[in-house]
């Protein structure tokens, strides 16, 4: 395997890792939350220190969980006080708030970022097989939750909090779960991050960046884990396989992101579910 | 001296972002829609600004082509875009209007060039007057002037007017304003068109003052407007150009004074979620609620 | 018998309305409770007091020997109170038996943790499926909710109420908007949970209907309570009556 | 909700599927690769916030390889470009860095990058034991990733170091009131200076700083008035410093202001106007040298780009023509035979003048050119020659 394709891997890897949990916090609980790029930062951030004192991966993946889900706990209790169009606000707010604080902290390496961040001791392809592993635990832990009881709460939520209550669901406790869960793995995500690039700045982590992780939820169809995974590998790739994707990055996926909503709402999921529902008819 | 030089930049930060931001307020009181390409909307102004003051040799031209050109667009993201969503939850226009932004930043970057573009002739940037100490430019009177005028106008326009005292019902009681005669897709148009164009205005004013148009023009508007609006209690005129004034003077104060550890546009942002904390509902309170 | 539901000198202000004004009352186990009163009585913020939905300013919220005032209402929920909305709010996007399942799992939802842990949905199937028939709504379990008609939604929020085990279910006019058919259809039904041994708390309007089937009647004006008893007794108190009709509502109480 | 809708987006469907294969045809047709002999990995940020001057060194490195290939090739064969859009990000420099060598087999690479990109590339490219050239990266730890690693821009801290010995010794400035941009290399080559200054006699009376998105500096211009100093010194880009000089002036303040190496652009006197006069930019390109390959670029970028060369194009262009030489004198394309003949450069003529050569860190040694504009245009302000004064760090 090239180190080209295990890099590529590795990307692909982080980036459904970042999708699927942001669909957990928006597609599952209804919470828009435009932010994810301040979790994935905390936790890549929190990493690399770990790294840098203890050169101990498995704390270090600790580390960026629990700056990661710290910081989307404290988010979560916010999204308990405002209004769902205030919380897509207050996230954007929290991203800048991340960025433009780490900036100026010298002990974070302010604009320079950190580098020299101490290797795992697995190789790039070793890196790559934990970061896929990471994935597709995700991937299941994500699938379990639609499943269980916790998942049918979230719905129940994200659809109307209110109705939700009178049935004994405490939404601002599913609320404060799928921040916390949520953003957790985006903690995990930014771990991977740092193990990956060894090198972080904070521009990594910017609102556009958060744009670009809602962007693949939504194509890939709200609240659907099998069609956020097929964005996230596809949006990723998409730009690598097409010259001219890759030179109008932004135009493509924000074009992209309007057409899927004005015309298929229900993303590729949806498509998929649709197209499925036909050919059963016929 | 040097404090009233600060707050004349506050105020003249205060009244650009008031004019960048009332549009949005006025989308979101109507329509209840985080109308985040507006920022597009503004950029376009203020490309259209530079574009036709330096084909025509006229800056009046330039500001003429500007709320021209912007009102249809803002009016074509309305018909194009907003209407079809209507029936969806607020989030899923915000998403698509998001994605709206960044593709038009960057057709920006395609169709104008990564260089951005500056005004030929711009004396008007350059003059400054001196009050007793106080430098204050005509780009910064002209900001102040034309944010008292516009809102001037829009109070009068919303309270002396048929169409505008229509247009406030519509925002604030649409069924009985209806009942009246008043036809809410027009007021939405109407909108729509007065929003964009007083962004364009603003977009044209920010050109003058940077001397520079670039694709990332627009994009400060967007997230710094939304942070105001929802400081100013959405939907609240009133509230916006409080919030813009109160943002500018802060900003101005705090690039000096907080500037070591936070940069200027986490301020706004910390402003904002300070607020929300302790006001859920903002500024201007529950008017939006 | 011990009281399910009590509360204790329940007042709110709303600027400088006292909405409701010391309310005090008792509903003992398997009661059948009217509440009505004219517009503006108070009857709407006592049931959102009641719901944990508003906080009074004074006074206890007692559900079942506990004391809920602070609680929220999916607290309430789970000591044994059941609602239903005056405008109803199903999950349009979910299938009938699925609102009605959520309802039942209460056991796991009210512990997000417990929630977590748990997948099986077999059992409480079974149960909505049993609700759904009793209410009459058997044969919709596979449809969206979003396309049911009206009558019918309002039999889900009553089988979603059911659903959650209540000890007392407080009904917020199940008969508003219903045509005369559907809503003697709905009385039924209203009796029948009663009859199971579940306290009914019923807000309506339709006075013909309370006066029917409720046992006991409370009367609200003005934020206090001017009439408590036997519904025939209750409404041939003159202060009562001059509440009514003073209170422009025409009522066939003597019909 | 959005899941609500899903039947009635059929149309949505065919929509999808004809944009999506418009974009394969468009990338089937751009696709194919040309043939060619010795190919050399570039990377450059080409969307993002960086495009500004990732675009300019594109057409320079384009217009690099063309000429080198006009003048028959290296050791007779064509040079071909591999071009990565990196995003100025490290992530995307790591993944086009591994995608220039699994992929293409690229052996010589040039980063046309912010440090953001060369930081994260050159563990890479060191690994895999290819050479890079940064073109205008300034982090030292570029170079410091090891020594198939290149730098052909001075770093910040010397560049302001010299700056702190042209303020002080040839401007006879005092007092500095100073400004800060808020990315790496604004607040590298600003710490050069503030370390350097005092060295000089000169204080600094205040620091200021700003972002990178900021394009109104009413707060910094009202404290400046007020710092009441000899002078000012401002790192930033063009498209911050000509609102900020601008605004400086329009404020009422005359006095010298000395800005940064990225200042260097002739669209900074464009949006300064009349403002610009004066400014002394430090580590600027001359662009008036009597040099027949200097003026040749000028006058072909232009035409090409529709704006004149800035200094970012300049060193980009330099950087091609540097690894075309180095190929040359290794007579070879191995990657440890062109490393030495890099490594062994004296006296290159660059687009900015002769290059004295690299230090053992591959740090470039070169005296710093000094511009003041006048008459809106570009003029020769002396060169500081004290090649001791602004020393890179050694291994």
């Amino acid at each position: 395997m090239s180190a080209y394709t295990i890099s590529i891997v590795s990307i692909i890897g982080i980036n459904v890792i970042l999708a699927v949990s942001l669909n957990m916090i928006s597609g599952f609980c209804g919470q828009i939350s435009l932010g994810h790029g301040a979790f994935f930062g905390a936790g890549a951030y929190a990493a690399a220190l770990a790294m840098f004192a203890t050169a101990n991966v498995p704390l270090a993946v600790v580390a960026g969980v629990i700056a990661g889900s710290l910081l989307g706990i404290i988010v979560g209790f916010a999204s308990l006080r405002v209004r769902s169009d205030f919380l897509a606000v207050t996230t954007i707010g929290i991203n800048f708030l991340f960025v433009g604080f780490v900036r100026k902290q010298s002990w974070l390496g302010g604009e320079m970022g950190i580098s020299g961040i101490p290797p795992t001791g697995l190789g790039a392809a070793g890196n790559m097989v934990m970061i896929l592993l990471m994935a597709c635990a995700t991937v299941a832990l994500s699938l379990y939750v639609s499943r269980s009881w916790m998942g049918f709460a979230f719905r129940a939520v994200g659809e109307d909090e209110q109705a939700a209550t009178t049935l004994g669901i405490g939404a601002g406790a599913y609320k404060l779960a799928a921040f916390g869960i949520g953003t957790a793995l985006a903690g995990l995500a930014g771990a991977l991050y740092t193990f990956f690039t060894q090198f972080i700045t904070v521009d990594a982590f910017d609102f556009i960046f958060s744009v670009m992780l809602m962007a693949m939820v939504v194509i890939g169809g709200i609240g659907s884990t099998w069609g956020v995974v097929t964005a996230a590998v596809g949006l990723t790739l998409l730009p690598e396989a097409i010259r001219f994707v890759n030179d109008y990055r932004l135009l493509v996926f924000g074009g992209m992101l309007v057409l899927v909503i004005r015309l298929a709402p229900g993303g590729l999921a949806g498509l998929t579910r649709n197209l499925f529902d036909r050919v059963r008819q016929a | 001296m040097y404090y009233i030089d600060l707050a004349v930049t506050g105020i003249s930060f205060g009244c650009m972002y008031a004019m960048m931001s009332v549009g949005l307020t006025l989308v979101y009181g109507l329509l209840r829609i985080l109308h985040v390409a507006h920022a597009a909307v503004f950029a376009l102004g203020a490309y259209a600004t530079v574009l036709a003051a330096n084909a025509t040799g006229s800056l009046a031209l330039g500001f003429l082509a500007a709320i021209i050109v912007t009102p249809l667009f803002g009016m074509a993201i309305y018909r194009l875009l907003y209407e079809p969503l209507l029936g969806y939850r607020p989030d899923v226009p915000m998403i698509a209007s998001v994605g709206l932004l960044v593709l038009m930043q960057d057709a920006f970057r395609v169709v104008f060039g990564e260089q951005g573009v500056t005004f030929r002739r711009n004396a008007f940037s350059f003059t400054t007057f001196d009050f007793y100490g106080v430098t204050v430019s005509a780009v910064q009177i002209a900001l102040v002037v034309t944010a008292a005028i516009v809102f001037l106008g829009l109070h009068l326009f919303t309270t002396r007017t048929r169409i505008g005292v229509g247009w406030r019902a519509t925002v604030s009681k649409p069924r009985i304003a209806a009942s009246f005669g008043v036809d809410p897709i027009k007021v939405r148009y109407l909108n729509f068109a007065i929003g964009s164009a007083l962004a364009a205005i603003a977009g044209g004013l920010v050109a003058l003052l940077n001397n520079l148009v670039d694709p990332a023009i627009g994009f400060v508007v967007s997230y710094k407007a939304l942070a105001i609006i929802v400081l100013g209690g959405l939907g609240s005129v009133r509230g916006t150009l409080i919030a813009s004034l109160v943002l500018g003077l802060v900003e101005a104060y705090g690039t000096i004074f907080i500037g070591a550890w936070l940069d200027r546009d986490a301020i706004a942002f910390l402003a904002l979620i300070i607020l929300l904390m302790i006001r859920p509902q903002g500024f201007a309170g529950a008017r939006a609620a | 018998m011990s009281a399910v539901l009590q509360l204790d000198d329940v007042a709110i202000r709303f600027g400088g309305v006292q909405a409701v004004g010391g309310v005090s009352c008792a509903v003992e186990a398997g009661d059948f409770v009217g509440l009505i009163g004219p517009n503006g009585a108070g009857k709407t913020t006592l049931i959102r007091i009641i719901a944990g939905l508003l906080r009074p300013d004074r006074g206890k919220v007692i559900l079942g020997g506990i004391d809920v005032t602070g609680d929220p209402t999916s607290a309430r929920v789970r000591c044994g109170l059941a609602l239903t909305h005056q405008i109803v709010r199903p999950f349009r996007e979910m299938t009938v038996l699925d609102n009605v399942v959520l309802a039942a799992g209460i056991g796991y939802t009210s512990e997000p943790l417990r929630a977590l842990l748990h997948v099986s949905r077999r059992r409480e199937s079974e149960r909505a499926a049993a609700i759904l028939a009793s209410v009459g709504l058997a044969g919709t379990e596979r449809k969206l909710a979003g396309a049911l008609p009206l009558g019918q939604l309002k039999r889900l929020e009553l089988a979603r109420a059911l659903a959650v085990s209540p000890k007392v279910v407080l009904l917020d006019e199940p008969l508003a908007g219903l045509n005369h058919t559907e809503a003697s259809k709905q009385v039924e039904t209203i009796s029948e949970v009663h009859q199971r041994g579940i306290t009914v708390v019923l807000v309506e309007h339709n006075l013909e209907e309370v006066m029917r089937i409720c046992r006991r009647l409370i009367v609200l004006n003005n934020g206090i309570v001017i009439g408590d008893g036997e519904p025939r007794e209750v409404m041939a108190d003159p202060v009562v009556h001059d509440a009514y009709v003073g209170g422009g509502m025409v009522t066939h109480a003597e019909a | 909700m959005l899941r609500q809708r899903f039947k009635s987006s059929a149309s949505g469907a065919k929509a999808l599927l004809g944009f999506a294969s418009a974009v394969v045809l468009l990338g089937a047709i751009t696709a194919t690769p040309a043939l060619a002999d010795i190919k050399i990995g570039f990377q450059v940020p080409l969307t993002g916030p960086a495009a500004t001057d990732g675009k300019s060194a594109q057409i320079a490195g384009e217009m690099a390889v063309e000429d080198i290939n006009a003048a028959g090739g290296v050791l007779g064969q064509k040079v071909q470009l591999v071009t990565y859009d990196d995003q100025a990000k490290s992530d995307q420099a790591i993944f086009t860095a591994n995608k220039l060598i699994g992929e293409d087999g690229v052996k010589l690479v040039v980063n046309g990058s912010y440090s953001a990109s060369g930081r994260a590339a050159a563990p890479v490219f060191q690994k895999a034991g290819v050479v890079m050239i940064s073109a205008y990266g300034v982090h030292p730890d570029i170079t410091r990733a090891g020594d198939f690693m290149f730098r052909l821009v001075h770093l910040g801290p010397p560049q302001g170091a010299a700056t702190a010995l042209y303020v002080g010794q040839t401007l006879k400035l005092k007092r500095i009131s100073v400004i800060t941009m808020d990315n790496d290399y604004g607040q590298a080559t600003m710490d050069g200076f503030v370390g350097a200054s005092s060295k000089y006699g000169i204080e600094v009376v205040n620091k200021y700083s700003y972002s990178l998105k900021d394009r109104q500096f009413g707060s910094i211009v009202a404290s400046v008035k007020r710092d009441n100093a000899d002078g000012v010194y401002a790192t930033g880009y063009f498209f911050t410093g000509g609102p900020l000089v601008a605004q400086l002036r329009a404020a009422g303040i005359t006095i010298p202001i000395i800005g940064s190496q990225a200042f260097d652009s002739e669209k900074f006197i464009e949006i300064a106007g009349p403002a610009a006069e004066g400014t002394y930019i430090i580590d600027s390109f001359d662009r008036e040298r009597k040099d027949e390959a200097l003026q040749k670029f000028f006058a072909g970028f232009k035409q090409r780009a529709g704006y004149a060369p800035e200094g970012v194009a300049a060193i980009t262009y330099s950087a091609f023509k540097l690894m075309a030489d180095g190929i040359k004198r290794a007579n070879s394309t191995e990657p440890k035979k062109v490393r030495d003949a890099l490594a062994a450069t004296k006296d290159f003529p660059l687009l900015e003048g002769n290059m004295n050569g690299f230090n053992s860190l591959h740090e470039i040694i070169m005296p710093i050119h000094v511009n003041e504009i006048k008459d809106g245009k570009f003029k020769p302000a002396g060169e500081i020659d004290d090649l001791n004064a602004f020393a890179p760090p050694e291994k």
